[in-house]
């Protein structure tokens, strides 16, 4: 993966784009303990938050944003309302915007674009590509 | 207008044709026949979750100004996904006149939304207008002793202000189930996620989850799993082609569209339906499981 | 009349007033503004000092009103008009400009501040100017107090206000006092046993001689003021003569009908005719109309059939008191959020995922185990219990904000005593935090950490599911950032504390507000927790926030204190400042006296209004109406109302 | 003291704030430390029962730029239902001062209970903001209104 050039406000964009206040966050740990994906993730989605709580780059390094499958389990139950949805969609386009793209499309075969339906194909595009 | 305003989505065109065949006849059948929006595009798939976005939403808006066009005020998704994608663009940009104006400004060549169409989901329309018994009395084929899982993955129900039910306990899929004389299964990972997109580069996971999901609805007692969701359908039913080459064990369950339930309840055109599994749902003669007892 | 001399008493309140308000030039120019006769300001108005600078400067300067420029007059009216008394100035000659609370603290530019400081400091120097000495008007008041919900809080109240001297009615909905302590084990943190403490007081309440007990009863409707409240007492019938009925239970034993037991949360099902609990107060059963088969017409007639000494009586009604009281206690308590709100928990659809109160139960040697630990779905003892705290607290987002303050407390009692009837169990806790503030709580909890090796992991469970014999708890622990998923035999959830749903029609009848949770609203929440803001009205116990019994018992006294504080006095003053009538203009059109609220105003044989300055509450109602001008507010009057609108406009 | 730097307008507004409640509710916005235009000048009142007509039209014609009047909410007023007679008054009111040329937006009422300092906060920065836009009150510059001043 290639690198991101690193400012000290990874807090301060991440809240412009994702509209979130990260600092509603308490620790509580429930969008990690009801994430489908979290088993694959390398931070867990509290761990991420954290992170952008102390502007630890370190998160932006993680798989977290890339696993996240933007589910809304931890939108529907965060008891503060932290939509974390939209901080992992934030942290993709901090990647992304830079022309940074996560999978490489022309590694996909004829066969599969054929049989995968429209909706995944262009899910996936517009989550990891530029 | 008789009938009612109907995004199709691209899935649909596509690898999910019987969601669509299912769903035209059951609505014909129903007397509120759907009519295509004319010149519809693809609605962008996924809702942009970013605050500053506002261009990724066009693509859906000129789909509401297709309705719109058709002086329909809604539009009626079966795609779930395309659903709550339509679906919260249209709360974004209905509620907010800022962005409306900066939306219409954008597209020179549109007429301007006016932010009046409401999208709706197929099953709303079922369960709000037509009513559950008004389905179970066009039912010829009973499903009776059939049991269907009802499986709503993430976009039906999240996020809450789009949801078309509870968030955590959601009933509409088990009523419709019950409608058709068969019997609902409800298991708790009903709302869990698939694994969605990720099929395109992390099948992995996608496989992860989807075991999960079934084996689940298995253990409570399913027979038939039932989706709303192209995608949920894909990354189920390939799930389970791998399952089966590499868990000896594994039986594979037919997941089929609600819409070809209903289908093969009121004996209209189902799509392609398991050839055993139309013959003994329609003739009644499906074997048991055991565990349906439990 | 002489000419005024006003004086002006700027406050700093430290740097509270200061730091926005320019307090110097104000002061400056208040000292300019017709008819102030001296102004100055200080760091404290309301220390010592401040108070004697004040005393000092109305006597020496001759003063014939004051006005105080610091905080709101809810904090400090009293203080400042009791010091202007202590001058030989009539307290109501004595008026505060709030330029603290409502300008201050609100603004910034302190430009701007300062120049509406001044605005609102001159609107009170106009009403100064037109304000007359007044005098209380004095009040005979009765003797009795009445103390709503028999909880501890309100037993403790009711009992303390008994044992100085005087009546008190205690109104309790339920079919016998105690409230939730009645269904608790073993309380935290000296593990007493919650019946052992609580049935002595429950006794004496039943034996005392001033406490007149209303049992299965409500308060419907009260009038009046303080000192001389109305209250109207619907008493629902038990179709039990409680004097009569020997507890023999034969009723029970032949009555065909259930339901689920509420005092055993459901655990157990009761009979139509039924006693809470063996030691209920009062001593009787209680037919419950709903569940019975029909009293109107008569369905059954088994329990009567067989009841000896003929206590059974279907023709009972609904008996309505009527009683005059002096004071009122408000002890509603609190009742558990609903488990089937939880949906991601089960919704209360998994028959071994409980709520709290349910385990109390399950943990009590009265309980329908006889305090054996047994799951409800299948009477097994569960190997693995699951606690899940903050269960719908600490959620604004879905459920309530607030920290319900006790779960902390009791799931730490749980696991520990569960760990005692279970040894060989094992017993986990989610937690966000643990906040055991109390006096020997955190020892408590660390002690049951350390002897009992219970595990707590800190992060909230998101998921609670049942898979066939278990049930599955999805959680986390963020101290280790890994994922907990547990097959437990039995889940509790620290379920969070609602007011009681009473609340809000209480707050109605009583005119009491309740706060955005719906708690009652306490008149200060550091100086003055156990009153409301209508004088006479006290608050104490879990209704107006989450509390334990000691807390709950602390402020049943200190409600109790309030009240007798009332009823010792041998009259009650109340504030003069009432409607006056100008019977020279008074056309006697009687349009104020159908405006009034209280029933104040009436038309006298002379043809002109008259006022009863006793019921007068002040409002101003029928100044608004009346046509000819003749009803005015004394120290408010319409001429003073529109100098101040006039000087509140005026360029400064 | 000179005016506000900026050069824009600043509206003057009369709060009459029930004692109970608003007054309650502003004082709790205080003691949270919010924040809010000072545009406003409030004047306890013992109900919102107590503002008349005659005191709203006074406001405006010494100058106001607009009245608030915060009561409590419907069925909580501490005088019973003085806040009832309130509602039907303002309603009267917005229609005459609409024939008199003041545009009745400049006019709002007010629920507020003592424990909504957050409501309080935001009513007036809308309501200032609202004024704003208004201008100028059409009556403030007629010298025949012109204020007293105390001798
Ligand atoms: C699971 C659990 C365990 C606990 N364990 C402990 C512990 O170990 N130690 C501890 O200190 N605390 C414990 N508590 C807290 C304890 O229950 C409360 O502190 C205490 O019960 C509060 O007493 P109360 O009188 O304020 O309210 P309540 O006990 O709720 O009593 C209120 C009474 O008012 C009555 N009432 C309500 N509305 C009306 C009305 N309109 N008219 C007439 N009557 C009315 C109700 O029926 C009730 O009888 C526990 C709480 C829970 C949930
Ligand atoms: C840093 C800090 C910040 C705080 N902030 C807050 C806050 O924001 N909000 C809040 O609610 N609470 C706050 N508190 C707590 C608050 O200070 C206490 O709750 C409160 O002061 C307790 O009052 P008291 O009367 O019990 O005791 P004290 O204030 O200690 O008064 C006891 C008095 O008794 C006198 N005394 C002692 N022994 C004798 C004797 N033998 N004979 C005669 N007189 C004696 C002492 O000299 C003293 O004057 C804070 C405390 C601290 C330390
Ligand atoms: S659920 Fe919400 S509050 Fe809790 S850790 Fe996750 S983001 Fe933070
Ligand atoms: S939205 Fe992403 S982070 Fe949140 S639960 Fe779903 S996959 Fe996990
Ligand atoms: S489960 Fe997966 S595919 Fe189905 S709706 Fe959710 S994200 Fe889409
Ligand atoms: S009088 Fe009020 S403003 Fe002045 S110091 Fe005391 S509390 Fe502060
Ligand atoms: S049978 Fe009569 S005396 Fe015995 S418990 Fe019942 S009501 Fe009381
Ligand atoms: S007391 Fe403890 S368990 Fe209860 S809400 Fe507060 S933090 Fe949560
Ligand atoms: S001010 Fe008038 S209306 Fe109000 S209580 Fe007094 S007499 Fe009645
Ligand atoms: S309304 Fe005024 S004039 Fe009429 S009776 Fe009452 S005080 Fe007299």
């Amino acid at each position: 993966m290639k690198q991101l050039a690193r400012s000290d406000t990874l807090r301060e964009k991440v809240e412009e784009l994702s509209g979130q206040n990260v600092f509603a966050c308490y620790q509580c740990g429930m969008c990690s303990a009801g994430c489908p994906l979290s088993e694959e993730m390398d931070l867990l989605p509290h761990q991420v938050v954290r992170g952008l709580q102390l502007e630890d780059w370190t998160v932006m390094e993680s798989n977290t944003m890339w696993i996240c499958a933007s589910c809304l389990t931890c939108e529907a139950r965060c008891p503060h309302g932290v939509d974390l949805a939209c901080v992992m969609e934030a942290m993709r386009q901090l990647y992304l915007r830079k022309s940074l793209d996560h999978i490489a499309i022309d590694k996909l075969t004829t066969e599969e674009i054929a049989r995968l339906p429209q909706i995944a194909l262009v899910a996936s595009f517009r989550k990891k590509t530029g | 207008m008789k009938g009612i305003a109907y995004f199709p989505g691209c899935s649909l065109k596509e690898t999910a044709k019987d969601f669509e065949i299912s769903a035209i006849a059951v609505m014909d059948a129903l007397g509120i026949p759907l009519i295509e929006l004319k010149r519809w595009n693809c609605c962008g798939t996924v809702f942009s979750l970013t605050s500053d976005d506002l261009m990724h939403h066009i693509a859906s808006v000129r789909n509401l100004i297709r309705a719109q066009e058709m002086e329909s005020p809604e539009v009626v998704v079966l795609c779930s996904m395309c659903f709550n994608t339509l679906k919260r663009v249209s709360l974004r940009v209905n509620r907010d006149e800022e962005s409306l104006t900066k939306i219409n400004a954008f597209m020179n060549k549109e007429l301007d939304y006016a932010g009046e169409v409401e999208v709706k989901h197929l099953l709303e329309i079922l369960r709000d207008r037509i009513g559950w018994e008004q389905v179970s009395e066009k039912v010829i084929h009973p499903l009776d002793g059939v049991s269907i899982a009802a499986y709503y993955g993430c976009t039906l129900v999240r996020p809450h202000e789009v949801g078309i039910d509870d968030t955590e306990t959601p009933t509409v899929l088990q009523e419709m189930i019950e409608s058709l004389g068969a019997t609902a299964v409800s298991f708790p990972f009903q709302t869990e996620c698939c694994g969605s997109y990720q099929i395109v580069d992390r099948r992995d996971l996608v496989i992860n989850r989807s075991y999960r999901i079934l084996s689940s609805a298995q253990r409570a007692g399913a027979q038939v799993l039932i989706t709303a969701c192209p995608l949920c359908q894909y990354n189920l039913d390939e799930a389970q082609t791998e399952l089966a080459e590499r868990l000896p064990d594994y039986t594979s369950i037919p997941v089929l569209y609600f819409t070809q339930a209903i289908a093969l309840a009121l004996g209209v055109e189902a799509g392609t339906i398991p050839d055993l599994l139309a013959e003994s749902l329609v003739g009644q003669e499906i074997p048991k499981k055991e565990e349906t007892t439990r | 009349m002489p000419q005024p001399r006003i004086g002006i008493f700027v406050c700093h309140c430290g740097l509270n007033i200061k730091r926005t308000v320019d307090t110097q030039a104000i002061t400056e120019a208040l000292g300019e503004y017709p008819g102030v006769a001296f102004a100055t300001d200080y760091d404290y108005m309301c220390s010592d000092p401040g108070q004697r600078l004040i005393k000092e400067a109305i006597t020496e300067q001759r003063l014939t009103g004051i006005v105080i420029a610091a905080c709101s007059p809810a904090m400090h009216e009293p203080t400042f008009r009791r010091a202007a008394e202590e001058a030989g100035m009539n307290p109501y000659l004595c008026e505060m400009a709030n330029i603290r609370e409502q300008c201050s603290w609100v603004h910034q530019d302190r430009e701007a501040a300062t120049k509406k400081a001044l605005r609102i400091v001159n609107t009170i120097i106009e009403k100064v100017r037109g304000n007359h000495p007044l005098e209380p008007v004095e009040i005979d008041h009765v003797n009795k107090c009445l103390v709503i919900g028999a909880g501890i809080a309100g037993i403790q109240a009711a009992l303390d206000v008994a044992e100085s001297g005087f009546a008190v009615i205690l109104v309790e909905k339920e079919p016998t006092i105690g409230g939730h302590m009645a269904q608790l084990s073993e309380t935290f943190p000296t593990l007493d046993c919650s019946q052992c403490i609580l049935t002595p007081k429950m006794v004496e309440v039943s034996r005392h001689p001033n406490i007149t007990l209303l049992t299965y009863s409500e308060v419907v409707n009260v009038s009046g003021y303080v000192g001389n409240y109305t209250v109207t007492i619907r008493k629902n019938p038990t179709y039990v003569d409680p004097d009569k009925c020997n507890l023999c239970g034969d009723c029970e034993n032949v009555c065909p009908e259930s339901t689920e037991s509420e005092f055993e949360r459901g655990l157990v099902q009761r009979k139509a005719i039924y006693i809470p609990f063996r030691q209920a107060i009062p001593s009787s059963y209680t037919l419950d109309e709903e569940t019975c088969l029909g009293l109107r017409p008569l369905r059954c007639n088994e329990c009567a059939k067989v009841c000896d000494p003929k206590a059974i009586d279907y023709d009972m009604l609904p008996e309505i008191i009527e009683e005059e009281v002096a004071a009122i206690i408000v002890a509603t308590g609190y009742e558990l959020h609903p488990i089937s709100s939880l949906g991601e928990y089960g919704a209360g659809l998994i028959p071994d995922v409980i709520d709290g109160l349910q385990f109390e139960r399950l943990l009590s040697a009265s309980g329908p185990t006889g305090g054996e630990v047994r799951r409800p779905s299948d009477g097994k003892i569960p190997k693995k219990v699951v606690f899940v705290q903050c269960a719908g607290s600490r959620d604004p987002e879905h459920h309530n904000a607030y920290c319900s303050k006790i779960c902390c407390m009791y799931t730490s009692k749980h696991a520990l005593l569960y760990r005692h009837v279970v040894p060989d169990g094992e017993a986990v806790i989610f937690y966000i935090d643990i906040r055991a503030g109390g006096k020997g709580y955190e020892e408590f909890v660390q002690h049951a950490i350390e002897e009992e090796r219970i595990l707590y992991l800190r992060g909230k469970v998101s998921k609670i599911y049942r898979e066939g014999d278990h049930v599955i708890v999805w959680g986390v622990d963020t101290l280790s950032n890994r994922l907990v998923e547990i097959e437990a035999d039995l889940v509790v959830l620290a379920i969070s504390i609602d007011p009681h749903p009473s609340n809000p029609i209480l707050s109605k009848v009583l005119k009491i507000s309740c706060d955005a949770e719906g708690f009652f609203k306490e008149a200060h929440p550091k100086l003055r927790p156990v009153e409301s803001l209508t004088a006479g009205i006290f608050l104490a116990g879990a209704g107006e926030g989450p509390k334990d019994i000691p807390e709950a018992v602390s402020q049943g006294s200190g409600a109790a204190a309030k009240a007798v504080t009332l009823l010792v006095q041998e009259k009650l003053s109340h504030s003069p400042e009432v409607v006056d009538i100008n019977e020279n203009i008074c056309s006697g059109c009687g349009i104020c006296v159908n405006m009034c609220p209280y029933a104040a105003l009436a038309v006298n044989g002379g043809g002109v209004a008259e006022v009863n300055e006793v019921l007068c509450e002040g409002c101003g109602t029928c100044v608004s109406a009346c046509p000819t001008g003749a009803a005015q507010l004394k120290n408010m009057t319409t001429k003073q109302l529109n100098n101040m609108i006039e000087v509140a406009l005026r360029d400064v | 003291m000179s005016e506000p730097k900026n050069n824009g307008f600043e509206p003057n507004i009369i709060a009459f704030l029930c004692r109970w409640c608003s007054y309650a509710g502003a004082d709790l916005a205080g003691v949270s430390r919010m924040t809010y235009p000072s545009n406003i000048i409030p004047m306890r009142v013992n109900c919102s029962g107590r503002v008349d007509a005659e005191m709203i039209i006074r406001a405006f014609e010494k100058g106001a730029d607009g009245v608030l009047i915060g009561g409590c909410h419907p069925g909580d007023c501490h005088y019973v239902n003085g806040n009832y007679k309130t509602r039907r008054r303002v309603l009267l009111l917005k229609r005459a001062l609409e024939q008199v040329g003041i545009d009745p937006k400049r006019l709002h009422l007010e629920w507020i209970s003592a424990s909504e300092g957050t409501k309080f906060q935001r009513t007036v920065t809308s309501l200032t903001e609202r004024i704003k836009q208004l201008g100028p009150s059409p009556v403030k510059n007629d010298p025949a209104n012109r204020c007293y001043r105390p001798k």
